[in-house]
């Protein structure tokens, strides 16, 4: 088994540097890798591409890079609720790309699967599709997307093993897999490590074979974006 | 009198057919999900990442782990299952899911919606709408018949950046039920209670097709 | 929750017809649908192209249809130990197509994933590649692939449940995954049949979406074509 | 004297670096599994569905799931996964496996590789050869020097259908070591015990570049 086991965070970022492209897995809030944001954030590296589906919040998530101006372009599906965000995107300091959500998810899937270009209808006809390839495939129309190229890819997960086997829970799962597959470095933070042999090797998300780096997150805040709930009668 | 939200939301349920996984937007369709007809199995997909979805928690059993689309905290139903973002967006270009139904701005009358972008203003970003859009067989738009500034937005062409081209199949408004029918435009099917085709022509800008009797909604 | 239980094979194949195309999971023997390839040869519909990466051996998997002569064409990657096969292919009776086996699993996926096609590199320069287009990317040559077309696509998982939801065992997981997502009609035979609400919802290979109709197998006799041991001290 | 199968396993097996994801194919390959060196973590990749795949077996406890590429029943280590035939493919046209090792009819002087197909004879399929040599960054080719007629497997250019162009980087034989520079041809880099550089130039067709000493194999 190759040992994938590193001590903390800080370790897991060995490496990162100014304007690297970053993938951080995660939809919204859920299932984002808070200790490696927190250990990029304290590394001070600038300049970054980072690939997110969703660009934080205020003071959480990605929006702690964008507080400390460690964010270079922002690609993403949708880019919420972040006041920071959206001031120094109309000021000019921010470059965003907005990329339809399940290109976003096909991009970093083809990535980590060895697929340089895939055709997709998503965004014909829209300015998405403008200076793309066009073909038409069983008469329906169709753009040439590409995939992604990631310096590092920070995801999180729910349990690991040592040999880097990942298991995700619920729909925290999102972006995570795809975005460990394509990572050319890619670090891993779950709630629970343990020693290889105790996953069910069946119920494995992510083979270790695509994970570079893994560690038990210090902790975990998990907060809730919209907390909707019935009311107990 | 024009439907409220929740009219819209109703109406739109009887378009649902049993044994169809369906996709909800954010507001008025999420509505939807309350009105499904009795002895009609559906199954909600939610794009990142689960079908099966169920209602809200209980109050304090809401789970970070487990949202919808909206980000807002649901739970799983029996027979539900999580995925990932690819697999959830393989299933919408497979058209695996048969109903999607969103918001729009603004419907064009060979079916192009515009739904994610206005020049100008703050842009948030498509999310999954492109994607659902361009592969889904049947789109049903849930929207206002007119703006704030009571202009149409069914109109011969969208002003907007779309998000899709020639993808939607019915709008239902506060107003009325059109199909669209990308040679002769928005075809008039049914009037909300009490909304005169009279009112649904005047805020209709797009080519509007009214063939004999047109019949009120049933709710 | 949508159900997909039917009561045996007959039923789960009901509609398969003369020159259908259809697909069936399974490396060699391990994991194959075995009740359902059964029916199709009960059926005795001929004419078939069927799309697997082996072609079984003689009186077992996919053999069994060959022996009847229900296949006009095998696409395959490795067509292995069969003698039966050996004599239609050189008779000129049965067609084959061989494909990489990479590329044969990413045309199953691309086909259930809503891709039409898709580069990969597999296969450049050899006469896999002919008449096919060529493209580089990061100064690699790269071919076209398409997705698949399958009128039927026959998989075996290990459970599965009401709502057609697939765990896999092992390596018997396979080819089978893509493959039920790729099917116009996807027919799935389990070793366990359980009610919804049973299997984890974080472990489930193939949600149910992709599957639609579920049986739980009568008989499977899980041949094991190379039997390699240890012996013990 | 020519190595036999085994002893062009242990010398493949010297080439493993500690880390590496590795790929045997069918045959002399792997056999390279038995002879890692001490104090290197190696995990084997086969391309059905596995990582961290074990030895055979003990007798009575094969399981027909858990079989390799080459069919054969095998056994999972602590730390095993088991994934679809679209991910392994994908790990592998990703770059994530460090090394392929896989035996070959032919191989030309600029590391191209036939050993699927030899027209006239029945031809069972390439498997997983051709996405394996296509984007492997680093193949060996195990293989006798020679086929049974006594002629030279190292070519200048491969005579039956090829798997793949350009991609070996080194190849094994019962009598040498031989790195392939694609601008020189072979580059004789060891001998076999006893084996005489004129006997490897005898039976090498293709371009031999033969510089200063050449070292014998150290087993």
């Amino acid at each position: 088994m190759i040992q994938k086991v590193v001590p903390n965070a800080e370790a897991a970022v060995e490496g990162i540097a100014d304007d690297m492209t970053m993938m951080f897995g995660g939809f919204g809030l859920c299932g984002i890798p808070e200790n490696a944001i927190a250990a990029v954030r304290a590394k001070g590296v600038k300049g970054l591409t980072c690939i997110s589906n969703n660009a934080g919040v205020d003071g959480f998530g990605l929006g702690l890079l964008l507080e400390t101006r460690q964010v270079k372009k922002m690609i993403s599906s949708y880019v919420g609720e972040n006041d920071e965000f959206e001031r120094q995107m109309l000021s000019g300091e921010l470059e965003v790309e907005l990329i339809p959500q399940g290109t976003l998810a096909e991009r970093c899937r083809a990535a980590g699967a060895g697929i340089p270009a895939f055709f997709t209808p998503a965004g014909f006809g829209t300015e998405v599709a403008e200076g793309k390839e066009v073909r038409h495939f069983n008469g329906k129309p169709h753009i040439l997307e590409h995939a992604f190229d990631a310096d590092f890819a920070f995801v999180k997960a729910w349990k690991g093993d040592e040999a880097g086997n990942l298991i995700f829970k619920g729909t925290a799962r999102n972006f995570n897999p795809m975005m460990a597959m394509a990572g050319k470095i890619t670090v891993a933070e779950v709630e629970e490590l343990v020693p290889a042999g105790q996953l069910d090797p069946n119920a494995i998300h992510v083979p270790g074979i695509f994970v570079h780096r893994i560690f038990e997150g210090a902790h975990f805040e998990k907060r809730i974006e919209q907390r909707t709930v019935r009311p107990r009668a | 009198m024009a439907l409220d939200k929740n009219g819209i939301a109703q109406r739109i349920a009887q378009e649902l057919q049993d044994r169809w996984y369906v996709n909800l937007g954010i507001g008025i369709p999420t509505l939807v999900a309350n009105y499904i007809p009795e002895g009609i199995d559906i199954e909600f997909q939610s794009e990142n990442g689960i079908l099966g979805m169920g209602p809200f928690p209980w109050e304090g059993e809401e789970n970070a782990d487990l949202i919808n689309a909206g980000k807002q905290t649901i739970t799983a139903l029996p027979g539900a299952s999580f995925f990932d973002s690819a697999t959830s967006f393989g299933m919408i270009r497979a058209q695996k899911v048969q109903l999607t139904v969103l918001g729009a701005m603004e419907v064009s009358e060979t079916g192009d919606i515009a739904n994610w972008k206005i020049p100008g203003k703050m842009v948030k970003g498509m999310g999954g709408a492109m994607d659902l859009v361009a592969s889904a067989e049947n789109i049903i738009v849930a929207m206002q018949h007119t703006n704030r500034a009571g202009e149409s937005k069914l109109l011969p062409a969208c002003s907007l950046p779309l998000t899709g081209v020639g993808c939607v199949k019915k709008v239902v408004t506060d107003l009325a039920v059109l199909a669209i029918d990308p040679l002769r435009g928005f075809v008039l099917l049914e009037r909300a209670p009490g909304v005169s085709v009279e009112d649904i022509v005047a805020k209709t800008a797009g080519r509007l097709v009214v063939e004999g009797d047109i019949p009120e909604m049933k709710l």
